[in-house]
């Protein structure tokens, strides 16, 4: 298969004015993806897939991925010369990562045998700006992973045949799998309770009911 | 034209049947199959609506055991998610055991010893044995032979599951797989036992297809049914059996070739039309290949440790990055997506379900058939609703 | 009522006596039908224990019975979610007065492993009165046959009479109960109080 | 011929019916209040806490670690620790739990508390015979419960149980061992710094006082 910067080259010489970034990966597997601008997605995506040397005719694995508002804090190596002498020195640097969600798709090919392709596609935020362009047309197999995330995340996908509640029952409020979801607290008895969990137990008690011995604070 | 073209989704509207003049004849009826239902392999429903006894539209409804997985072992260990993967799929706690540690030591740059990987197979392969023997008996089950086909077929799984609770300490949910390695070692008397099991297993899978294969119900309920084209297979990303009956050659045994499953001298069955005896018959030689796997893995374990010396149990805190990794669970391709950011729960915990993608082309199956190959068809898609849901 | 020591010196004889209550209790102990119910993992071990090797026939209990107008006992085996709980006490309410529940492994009586979840119920006695839990995740079969003693004790020793008669023999109680809604993030209501009595919080 | 093939499958199902009256492997069933499967070694059901010897209170190995607490998947366990401390079989002052309660209704069987114990002090017990009609308090065992001897350990379990017991004398020996060098070295120590106060008295008026010599802390951990 072609390394992701070759595919990158040729998206670009065949799709012009598309912006292309690799997103790098440090894990020792190392599979880096493809951010692609979510207006342009179905071209790319219809060009991984018909193109003769990619053929990436399977999507395997469709993910939502929750990215809330948050300070990042990278350690970034610099050369300074101090005195002449040349030194790395590291700074940490304190960036705000705006939120947003994500969607990424898994590549296969199953005619060539070859892949992972990952691409990756990024909402504007998590409030209004969650459209994307659904890929199910192109794969089937998007179908219901993407009703999922549009479920468990609110991706709206523009271009789904079906996008309707799939796990959750249609009355449901609110998308679970956001990191900022606060399930219903109904941790009523709770013999074996963890810090939260024991507070939240305790709202349903009355003040009275609770007994004078404290436990002890635990280390 | 691209072979590969995809098939556009259907639109669901349901066309009641007209006569010359426009007017509808006849009623359609809309019945609600499940979650309560006894052919439905768990709490799974399906939204069917009927024209006499043929299905027009059929819409697979989810969520009745949706138990919150992903967001679970986001809140917990790495280590503590291992458990909760047995109850993914709980006929193949093994297999699932194997994804996960697979995803993490990729994750992680562990490495597997040898002895650890065979034992890896032998479990995965047994898991494939008693996986496909219980569908078999589910399924010949869906097509009104109650009860003793699945007799037969518990009766041989209670004989592996002994073996796996003498290794792992629990009949289903065996939690036996650890990031670089496996748990407990296997005495030299268990691989004897197997080896015994194994051969025994061939006799058994001989009476069981003389009972099934060619018994002129099963080949009438079966064949030209729910027939699944092999374009469609592919772009509705069907994987495991299903894929292969539909005569797509793609096995990740054979094609990523994790684990030490290059060393093993196996064929990929293939199907040929794509219907449901395809699909059972896919099944059934995959057990016999199995077999030949576990005969030459039981022949060829190495000794020596079953551990990576590198691999921690506590404290695992793999660095930041991103992982897919994949493996072939009895049902299709079973995936784990796992985002790392350092610290000790993963930040994004994904898995990739086989039997729940399969699902996606069960309309278009069961299209045009009667209400009760319906049954037959979703039986052969093998599907767990533990995984299905999550 | 024949006392103990009676009834067995009768039984040496050769005479055997019994009361209508025991042996009303003995017919129906003997012959509970469960409700064919596989929510989740434990649903598997249900099956096996009504397969060969464990053989849940012998006590009486293999006529595993797909509608719940047949059926005695519910087994709940596996985790209940807040999407499937209105359906369960509906299938309870369709099903004939006596019945019984059981709460097979650690899901279906408090959640379990999956109780940190926002779709998990924490437990099905919320909704419905459980007559015997078996814990373990899944049980084994032989605990699921241990919990059928148990229930048949249970059964064997009910009075027919008074207070705490079975309640198809009581015409005052409600036979139906509830059927929670689907709400916005929870079920409502959340839960049967008269039904849902937890001990008061010990920590 | 048709029928042909379901005259066959009728002879497997005969072939089975009758067998089972002649053949062990056709006929599994296991009559299992009166006759019970043979127990096998790993079978795990809900963990218990071992003590040595007869006291329960007092040979209890748990140390109130709380790591099972913490690893625990479900969090099922509680754990209470005591404020004083009270020998181990080391020896050693050791924390102990004042309570120590595990829900079964939500353990889950998966053993990691046993994997991550650095005590020994956790196991698996094989009874599984516990359907109860008390949901709340019948399911949660308390430390009263849960504590049992280590000959029920060596019971249920006999080769981990010998493995445990080694790898306990391995390191109760390495911990007198440490304890008697440590001694022997303090008493060189005290020598040493008594032989040399008296040579800088005997020496010099002015010297430097003697430095007081403590033994280096045991390690709580192995």
């Amino acid at each position: 298969m072609e390394t992701l910067e070759q595919i990158k080259v040729r998206l670009e010489q065949a799709l012009p004015q598309t912006r292309l970034d690799i997103l790098p990966n440090e894990c020792p597997a190392g599979e880096r993806s493809l951010i692609v601008e979510s207006s342009r997605a179905v071209d790319v995506a219809k060009f991984l897939r018909d193109d003769s040397q990619l053929r990436f005719d399977y999507c395997s694995n469709v993910t939502g991925i929750d990215w809330p508002e948050a300070k990042i804090k990278t350690k970034v190596k610099k050369k300074v010369v101090v005195e002449g002498v040349e030194k790395e020195v590291e700074e940490t640097i304190e960036t705000l990562r705006s939120g947003h969600l994500e969607v990424v798709y898994h590549l296969y090919s199953m005619e060539l045998k070859h892949g992972p392709v990952v691409l990756r596609l990024r909402t504007g935020n998590r409030a209004e700006q969650t459209h994307l362009p659904s890929l199910t047309p192109l794969w089937r197999g998007a179908e219901f992973q993407e009703r999922e995330i549009f479920d468990l995340y609110g991706v709206i996908f523009d271009g789904h045949p079906d996008l309707r509640r799939i796990l959750m029952w249609d009355e449901f409020e609110g998308h679970p799998m956001r990191r900022d979801y606060v399930a219903p607290d109904d941790f009523e008895y709770e013999p074996t309770p963890h810090d939260e969990v024991l507070d939240a137990a305790k709202k349903h008690y009355p003040v009275a009911a609770q007994p004078e011995v404290k436990p002890e604070v635990k280390a | 034209m691209n072979a590969f073209a995809a098939q556009p989704p259907k639109n669901f509207e349901v066309k009641p049947k007209l006569d010359r003049s426009g007017t509808p004849i006849g009623d359609l009826l809309e019945i609600s199959m499940g979650p309560h239902h006894p052919s439905t392999h768990g709490v799974f429903r399906m939204d069917v609506v009927l024209d006499g006894e043929t299905v027009v539209k059929l819409k697979p409804v989810f969520g009745y055991l949706h138990r919150n997985h992903e967001k679970i072992g986001e809140n917990i260990s790495y280590l503590s998610s291992m458990p909760y993967t047995d109850r993914l799929d709980y006929f193949c706690s093994m297999t699932n055991n194997w994804a996960y540690a697979l995803t993490i030591e990729k994750l992680a740059g562990l490495a597997v010893p040898e002895r650890a990987e065979y034992i890896r197979v032998i479990m995965a392969e047994l898991t494939r044995l008693q996986s496909h023997t219980c569908l078999v008996g589910f399924f010949v089950q869906d097509m009104g032979a109650l009860g003793t086909p699945m007799m037969y077929a518990f009766r041989e799984r209670e004989k592996i599951l002994d073996l796996f609770e003498e290794v792992s300490g629990a009949r289903m949910m065996c939690n036996y797989m650890r990031f670089g390695g496996v748990r407990v070692d296997v005495s030299d008397d268990w691989i004897a036992r197997t080896k015994q099991l194994v051969a025994d297993y061939c006799k058994f899978l001989d009476e069981f297809e003389t009972f099934i294969a060619e018994n002129e119900i099963v080949l009438a309920r079966t064949q030209g049914v729910g027939v699944l084209s092999r374009e469609l297979a592919i772009s509705a990303s069907i994987t495991g059996p299903m894929l292969r009956a539909a005569g797509v050659n793609y096995d990740l045994r054979k094609v990523d070739k994790y684990g030490f499953y290059s060393r093993f001298n196996f064929k990929v069955p293939l199907g040929d039309h794509g219907d449901v005896y395809d699909r059972y018959m896919v099944r059934v030689l995959e057990m016999r290949e199995s077999i030949k796997i576990l005969d030459e893995a039981l022949r060829d374990i190495p000794a020596g440790p079953v551990m990576d010396p590198k691999a921690k149990l506590r404290g695992f805190r793999p660095k930041p990055g991103e992982v897919y990794g994949r493996v072939e669970a009895p049902k299709g391709e079973l995936g784990f997506y796992v985002i790392s950011d350092g610290s000790p729960n993963p930040y994004r915990y994904r898995i990739r379900p086989p039997s729940f993608v399969n699902l996606t082309i069960l309309e278009d199956m069961c299209l045009g058939h009667k209400v009760s190959d319906a049954i037959v068809i979703l039986g052969s898609v093998d599907i767990v609703l533990g995984e299905v849901d999550r | 009522m024949i006392d103990e020591g009676l009834k067995s010196e009768l039984q040496k004889q050769g005479v055997y006596v019994t009361s209508m209550q025991e042996l009303y209790n003995w017919g129906r102990a003997n012959s509970v039908w469960p409700l064919t119910f596989g929510l989740a993992c434990c649903a598997i071990e249900m099956m096996a224990a009504s397969m060969a090797r464990f053989d849940l026939a012998r006590f009486g209990a293999e006529v595993f019975r797909p509608s719940p107008r047949q059926a005695d006992l519910m087994i709940v085996a596996g985790t209940v979610t807040k999407k499937m709980a209105p359906l369960v006490v509906r299938l309870y309410n369709q099903m004939p007065e006596p019945k019984y529940v059981i709460a097979m492994g650690a899901c279906a009586i408090s959640g379990g492993p999956f109780k940190q979840g926002y779709n998990v119920l924490k437990g099905i006695d919320r909704y419905l009165p459980v007559d015997v839990a078996i814990p373990g995740c899944p049980p084994r079969p032989e605990a699921l046959l241990h919990a059928i003693m148990t229930l048949q004790e249970k059964i064997l020793n009910q009075k027919l009479t008074g207070p705490d008669r079975p309640r198809h023999l009581n015409a005052d109680v409600e036979g139906e109960y509830p059927v929670p809604t689907y709400g916005p993030h929870d079920l409502q209501p959340s839960k049967n109080s008269e039904v849902w009595q937890p001990p008061p919080i010990q920590r | 011929m048709l029928g042909e093939q379901i005259i066959k499958g009728m002879a497997v199902t005969a072939k089975n019916f009758f067998g089972s009256y002649v053949s062990k492997e056709r006929l599994t069933t296991v009559q299992y209040p009166e006759e019970r499967l043979v127990p096998k070694e790993n079978t795990r059901q809900f963990p218990f806490l071992v003590y040595d010897g007869d006291d329960a209170e007092k040979g209890l190995r748990c140390v109130a670690c709380q790591i099972c607490e913490k690893e625990c998947p479900p969090q099922c366990i509680y754990i209470i620790k005591s404020k004083d401390k009270k020998p181990d079989y080391k020896g050693q002052a050791q924390v102990y739990p004042i309570t120590f309660d595990i829900d079964i209704s939500v353990c889950m069987s998966c053993s990691i508390c046993v994997e991550v114990c650095p005590f020994e002090s956790i196991k698996m017990d094989t009874e599984f015979e516990l359907s109860t009609d008390d949901r709340f308090e019948g399911l949660l065992l308390h430390k009263k419960d849960l504590a049992k001897s280590n000959s029920h350990y060596h019971k249920v379990h006999a080769q981990d149980a010998k493995d445990s017991d080694a790898a306990l004398a391995v390191e109760k020996a390495k911990a007198e061992a440490k304890a008697k060098a440590a001694a022997e070295a303090k008493a060189k120590a005290d020598a040493e710094a008594k032989a040399k106060a008296a040579a800088a008295a005997a020496a010099a008026p002015v010297g430097a006082p003697p430095v007081p010599t403590t033994p280096p802390p045991a390690s709580p951990n192995k």
